[in-house]
């Protein structure tokens, strides 16, 4: 131990002290650093360790690419929906996994993604006696715009966002929900009121990603509309997963975490509290903004009613069950989530405590809330890291419940 | 070194929680560069007078400011900005980052990367992020920490959990460091260690120093000043040796035996 | 970067690799001499029908659904169509529009007709996909609204002439003359509008002053609607809400003195109101516009109808819902019989054997039906029904089939 | 006037239903600081089973039974998921109490299906004239219920043991665990609590004019959400007037929306929803709250 250490500058460390010091991450045995780790991460992945994510990274891809070559409508709507879900989930655990902030609202920012693409890239229509409203622009700028949007959306609320803590904005995002609601089914010019209105198909550099009559035919299998979203919609979650990771490990991800374990702490420590909760309240809010408008892609149709209480606590149940805090796990978790209920319906049959429409007991669509209800009070009480506990321990993020196992000392005074 | 630390002042600070009045009238100065000891008996208001300084309560009347500058009012962000670092009685890391996460956490204000520069991994926030582990990496080798650096601070065992608390407010590469307690809970040799590595932090680092301590050993043996607190009012200052003897102190917090 | 440039060669490998894939490529074809589509086997015929039976409209979906299953295993029993078993494919939605348009992702490629669709939200949104996927769909709703498309097939009278006869019996029967009142209450959404289209037209035709109150799906206490209704001073009440809104708003309007008659949509009455307080007063003044011929009528083939549910699903309310699912499935039955004998199995087929009825009619009592026209309802004259406790079914016939002239000068315009 | 009076004490008495499910939600974050998003499942359960067993045993003894059902049915919740979570954070334990709804709520709901279950009431559709103003007399027994049914509950927490381990409690758990109060027993029993008023709100909410139970009879909860939060999570006196606040309110947005455009079209629903996110805006601890549900 050396017995001084030079004074650092007080704005700057400096150059003179970076790099003179061996890499400080992670001491052999531990493959990749925790979360939060001390940042500079190896930057070289040249070892064993690193040619083994490559493939895996490699057989992955390969794998997503595959899937629109072989699987049927039914299941490529299903995947895209996970993906979109997922999207979404990861968002909200950036504010409620990392940051602890509940949110019951994050069905309203879906909603304000969803239209507001719907809204600027329609043209003006008659539909169901309503006469629409649109803008018409090109789609891929109306979704850019529409993401915006819900992160402006975000950043309206953050008077409270920035004020309210755990659980208490949790009361007041569910009232984002209600009044979003009551606004949808108003507005019956922009979202077409409780029949909703048709989304216009996502279109890149003159390819309109929709079903046509005459299909385009790639390798032998005709490309409807899902055959050609599925490729954006992977892209679109492996960068918001990879971004959501870098907050995560980064600057931003300490300050939130802190937050959340010590939010008297991380104001003692310099990070500015209310300002980091509602900047991260507005980037769960652009992520669910982009999940949104992926999901009335898939969709076809936004509908106000979808938007409601209902989805809101999905998606909590989804970053419950894959695990708070970690970015993986929300993909598993909203993976999870909105696929049982297809795979009870579709398999019902086969499944005995699943009735079969028109039976007593539980219909696939109840056993499907009631299953993922259980896992949700399930996973908390015996999984604390979710399904992400499962795997191999990786470079997971640390849940909550580990720093209970670990006897956390106390709260901070008061 | 010291010539740029601010002298820190506290002027007839009052607090009143519900009708107690937690701290009365109370001021005392720490001089640029000084050890600075508030000791008290329990309740005598000193986490209070911690919880001013630092931002997390507001005093009824009164004032604290650093060299020109006023922290009554100031949120806690804005005072730690200004210099003032502080540990807590009970042990406020948080428990799922890693030792190595929590220091630099406390880099916070010396750093700038954001949601969308840590999200897009910009070069700007890569290279930040390399020079403060660096310094970082310095400062718990300085304070005994360096071997823990990858562990998640909830695993960690007490004692290194109190030193860790030390480097993180270290790392804030203060001007005034506030140390709530820090030896509470340690045996004999933790204490000794704990006590040499706040002699050198001070000398290292040249920043003023103000420890709430009931460990009067350790108070005795690091303070150039102390301030006696009881019920919230100051009733004694000045060297460790003038305390030791003041009659109100040993009365009123030393009970009837002198310390040996 | 090199990760991501090998994801890239890695996905291009992978795609072209996927060139072997045996993706099919939809279906089609012919055996013994008929033409086949989409969900007819050489032994199956398979229809489907995306119902609610864990939603709102969970008591609506189980009748409805049960109907149909009796109607298609009759069918079967009597040798099916063309030498093949109709098969009925029920996924339920629970009212959530997601959860169908996934169901029906899954089940449109092996269905050769959809006999029924609930909710009318969920109709619009697969609409343009029913009309590319050529799919002959019946809705269980009644909005004007789903007029105009030749693959949607709406079943007896939209909403909208239902609240025109409803106006027309209310002048004739109960006295309302030109500058009287009448309150309509009605759901928002397409349900309600569209009886507000038809009440509007009405009541300006008889010089009725309109009062109207718009209430959401989740509003159970109708005391406020009611107060304004006394305070306009109505002489009558247009009533296109849920069966619960309706009771609410009948018991309050009876607490408060107000004794004027009811005049509701078919959707506004369920049996299971007679179980309630209000039931008294829904008997006393509470008229039904509906198209679906009651069970207490006296028509042989409902009388058979009754028999035969009762014995299919013992102890299962008898209602409307049967009716409308037993006489749905039946239109959907014919189609294929005559598709069928066009031989000529396909969608389009089956679509174009259903447009040929002119005067549909089996024999369970109302009025016959057009189905030739898409963008006009299939009839303008309904029944006018009585809750009765003592009735089979709930209700009791009041008013024979008939078209008011106010409904012949209606003209819906379609959506 | 007598339009203005009727809706005062129409919207007062839904005020006081409100207000009953409010408490429940203070009592629960008052003795375990966590916010009871399973409440309204406790709501429908105890609604549930008034409705079931009063044609067998008649509506007081069936009354009875709803009120120890939901009562029990929260000490359970409290007992089998959240006691072994103890340890964790007031968030957490948030958080599963959102588990513990879906749950209940998707059973309960299956339950009742598509019925709308009368709960064999005594009141009927019967109404009293007043100096012109016209009141069903379920209103009356809500309002006289609830507020006995809060004057109990208030004078108990005042003057029972468990009222005191309570307040100690809701002061400064650890002192108090070290006073010798039980924890687990006080927040069993606030949850005990909770659902015993639960199910007694779940009654009026069902009574006329409204026809009976419906599986969205729990959403009512949820606006005593708001009121719970606009009188301050912490306060009990909060609780009441945000209670009665909400009811006011709402009855007076569906009396006046024909005067006005903004009030169509279920301004009502929202109207708790808008005023709850106004005071928190204003003061974030609520009307009455003293402890610091949020900081600044």
């Amino acid at each position: 131990m050396p017995d001084s250490i030079p004074p650092s500058g007080r704005r700057d460390p400096g150059p003179a002290g970076a790099g003179t010091l061996a890499d400080p991450a992670a001491p052999a045995g531990v493959a990749s650093p925790p979360p939060g780790g001390d940042g500079a991460r190896p930057a070289s992945r040249a070892g064993r360790g690193g040619w083994a994510r490559a493939a895996a990274g490699l057989a992955a891809a390969a794998a997503v690419c595959a899937v629109p070559f072989y699987a049927e409508a039914f299941w490529l709507q299903a995947g895209l929906f996970a993906m979109a879900a997922a999207i979404g989930a990861i968002g909200l655990n950036l504010l409620t996994g990392v940051a602890g902030q509940l949110s019951m609202g994050h069905a309203f920012f879906l909603a304000v993604g969803a239209y507001t693409y719907v809204w600027l890239a329609a043209e003006p229509e008659r539909a169901a006696g309503h006469t629409l409203h649109g803008l018409g622009w090109p789609p891929p700028l109306a979704a850019a715009v529409a993401v915006a949007a819900a992160g402006i959306a975000g950043g309206l609320f953050s008077p409270i966002a920035g004020r309210l803590r755990g659980a208490s904005l949790g009361i007041a995002t569910l009232a984002l929900v209600f009044l979003g609601q009551h606004v949808l089914f108003r507005a019956e010019a922009v979202t077409g009121g409780v029949n909703g209105r048709a989304v216009p198909p996502m279109e890149i550099l003159g390819l309109r990603l929709a079903d046509s009559p005459e299909p385009p035919v790639v390798l032998g299998v005709p490309f409807g509309g899902l055959e050609m979203l599925w490729f954006p919609g992977a892209a679109l979650l492996a960068l918001a997963a990879w971004f959501a990771r870098g907050v995560v490990y980064g600057r931003p991800g300490r300050a939130l975490t802190t937050i959340r374990d010590h939010e008297i702490a991380a104001g003692a420590m310099g990070v500015p509290v209310a300002r980091y909760r509602a900047g991260v309240f507005v980037v769960s809010s652009v992520y669910a903004g982009l999940a949104g408008v992926l999901l009335a892609l898939v969709f076809q149709r936004a509908v106000p009613e979808y938007f409601g209480l209902a989805l809101a606590l999905d998606y909590l149940a989804m970053i419950v069950i894959g695990g708070l805090g970690s970015v993986g796990g929300a993909a598993a978790g909203a993976v999870f989530v909105s696929l049982l209920p297809q795979l009870l319906t579709r398999y019902g049959d086969a499944i005995p405590f699943v009735a079969q429409p028109g039976e007593e007991g539980l219909s696939p669509s109840e056993a499907a809330r009631v299953l993922y209800g259980a896992a949700f009070v399930a996973v908390l009480l015996y999984l604390p890291r979710g399904l992400r506990g499962l795997l191999p321990r990786c470079a997971a993020p640390a849940s909550r419940a580990r720093a209970v196992r670990a006897g956390d000392a106390g709260d901070p005074p008061r | 070194m010291s010539g740029e630390v601010p002298r820190l002042e506290v002027r007839d600070v009052t607090v009143r929680f519900a009708g107690v009045t937690a701290l009365d009238g109370v001021g005392f100065t720490v001089e640029p560069g000084s050890l600075h000891a508030v000791i008290g008996p329990n309740g005598a208001g000193k986490s209070t007078c911690f919880n001013v300084l630092s931002g997390l309560c507001r005093p009824a009347s009164g004032s604290v400011r650093l060299g020109g500058t006023e922290l009554v009012g100031l949120p806690p962000h804005r005072i730690a900005a200004l210099g003032v670092a502080r540990t807590f009685q009970n042990i406020a890391l948080s428990p799922h980052l890693t030792a190595a996460g929590n220091l630099m956490l406390a880099r916070h204000r010396l750093t700038r990367a954001g949601f969308l520069a840590c999200g897009l991994r910009l070069p700007s926030a890569r290279r930040e992020e390399r020079r403060h582990a660096a310094r970082v990496r310095e400062i718990a080798e300085f304070t005994g920490v360096a071997a823990h650096l990858a562990t998640p601070a909830g695993l960690l065992p007490y004692g290194v959990r109190k030193r860790l608390e030390l480097a993180r407010a270290l790392c804030l590469e203060p001007a005034v460091l506030l140390l709530d307690e820090p030896v509470a809970g340690m045996n004999g040799g933790e204490r000794r260690e704990m006590a040499r590595t706040i002699q050198r932090v001070r000398a290292g680092l040249g920043v003023s120093v103000l420890l709430v301590e009931h460990d009067m050993d350790l108070v005795a043996r690091l303070a150039d000043e102390v301030t006696v607190l009881d019920f919230g009012r100051r009733i004694a200052g000045g060297t460790p040796e003038e305390i030791q003897r003041h009659p109100d102190v040993v009365r009123a917090y030393l009970g009837t035996e002198a310390p040996a | 970067m090199r990760t991501v440039r090998i994801g890239i060669a890695a996905a291009v490998v992978a795609c072209l690799a996927a060139g072997c894939s045996g993706k099919a490529t939809g279906g089609g074809g012919e055996s013994g001499g008929v033409k086949t589509g989409p969900g007819v086997t050489k032994d199956t015929i398979t229809v489907s029908a995306l119902t609610d039976l864990t939603g709102p409209y969970a008591a609506l979906g189980k009748g409805v659904t049960q109907a149909q299953k009796l109607y298609f295993d009759q069918l079967n029993a009597a040798g099916g169509v063309c030498g093949r078993k109709v098969e009925l494919l029920v996924r339920d939605h629970g009212y959530d529009v997601q959860k169908a348009v996934a169901a029906y992702s899954e089940i449109a490629p092996r269905s050769a007709a959809l006999p029924q669709v609930i909710g009318s939200p969920i109709t619009n949104a697969l609409r343009s996909r029913l009309e590319s996927d050529k799919l002959l769909t019946i809705p269980q709703a009644w909005a004007h609204t789903l007029l105009g498309s030749r693959y949607i097939q709406l079943t007896g009278t939209t909403y909208d002439i239902d609240m025109v006869n409803a106006v027309a019996f209310l002048v004739k029967e109960k006295g309302l003359k030109a500058g009287d009142r009448i309150g309509h209450i009605h759901l928002e959404g397409d349900y309600g509008q569209s009886a507000l289209a038809g009440s509007r037209f009405a009541a300006e035709k008889s010089g009725l002053k309109l009062v109207e109150q718009q209430v959401k799906a989740t509003d159970a206490d109708m005391t406020a609607q009611a107060a304004a209704f006394r305070k306009a001073g109505v002489k009558a009440i247009l009533v296109s809400v849920s069966p619960k809104q309706a009771a609410s708003l009948a018991g309050v309007t009876a607490a408060m003195g107000l004794k004027v008659p009811f005049a509701a949509s078919n959707s506004a009455f369920a049996q299971q109101l007679l179980a309630t307080p209000v039931a008294p007063v829904l008997e006393r003044e509470y008229y039904v516009m509906t198209a679906a011929t009651p069970f207490s009528a006296d028509v042989p083939g409902v009388k058979k109808l009754a028999g035969d549910y009762q014995k299919a699903f013992p102890g299962q309310p008898l209602d409307s819902s049967v009716f409308s699912g037993y006489t749905t499935a039946a239109i959907v039955g014919e189609a294929l019989k005559k598709a069928c004998a066009a031989k000529d199995l396909t969608r389009e087929g089956i679509v174009t054997a259903h447009r040929s009825a002119k005067a549909f009619d089996i024999g369970l009592g109302g009025a016959p039906q057009d189905y030739s026209q898409w963008t006009r309802p299939a009839s303008r004259a309904g029944y006018i029904v009585k809750p009765d406790k003592a009735a089979l079914g709930g209700t009791r016939v009041h008013q024979e089939p008939a078209e008011s002239d106010l409904a012949k000068s209606y003209n819906p315009p379609a959506g | 006037m007598t339009a203005l009076a009727e809706l005062l004490v129409n919207g007062l008495a839904s005020g006081a239903v409100y207000a009953l499910v409010a408490l429940g939600f203070v009592i629960v974050h008052r003795s375990t600081e966590v916010i009871n998003f399973a409440h309204p499942s406790l709501l429908l359960a105890g609604g549930y089973l008034v409705a079931v067993l009063h044609d067998d045993i008649g509506f007081w003894p069936a009354l009875g039974a709803g009120v120890a059902g939901a009562a029990a049915l929260g000490a359970l919740v409290e007992f089998v998921v959240l006691r072994r979570l103890r340890s964790g954070s007031h968030g957490t334990l948030s958080i599963v109490t959102i588990g513990v709804d879906i749950v209940l709520t998707v059973e309960i709901a299956r339950r009742i299906g598509a019925e709308v279950l009368p709960l064999g009431d005594p009141w009927g559709d019967r109404v009293v004239q007043v100096g012109g103003v016209t009141i069903a007399q379920a209103r009356i027994a809500a309002l006289g219920v609830a507020v006995a049914a809060i004057t109990v509950f208030l004078l108990a927490f005042k003057y029972t043991s468990w009222g005191v381990a309570m307040r100690a409690a809701a002061e400064d758990r650890a002192t108090a665990a070290l006073m010798g109060v039980r924890l687990g027993r006080v927040s069993a029993g606030a949850w005990a609590v909770a659902g015993a008023l639960a199910a007694l709100a779940a009654l009026f909410l069902c009574v006329f004019p409204t026809p009976g139970l419906d599986r969205a009879t729990s959403f009512a909860a949820l606006k005593a959400l708001p009121a719970a939060v606009i009188g301050g999570v912490d306060s009990t006196t909060g609780a009441l007037a945000g209670g009665l606040l909400i009811g006011v309110t709402e009855a007076l947005a569906v009396g006046y929306q024909d005067e006005a455009a903004l009030l169509r079209g279920g301004f009502a629903d929202i109207a708790p929803y808008l005023l709850m996110i106004v005071v928190l805006l204003i003061r974030p601890t609520g009307l009455f709250g003293t402890r610091e549900l949020a900081r600044a």
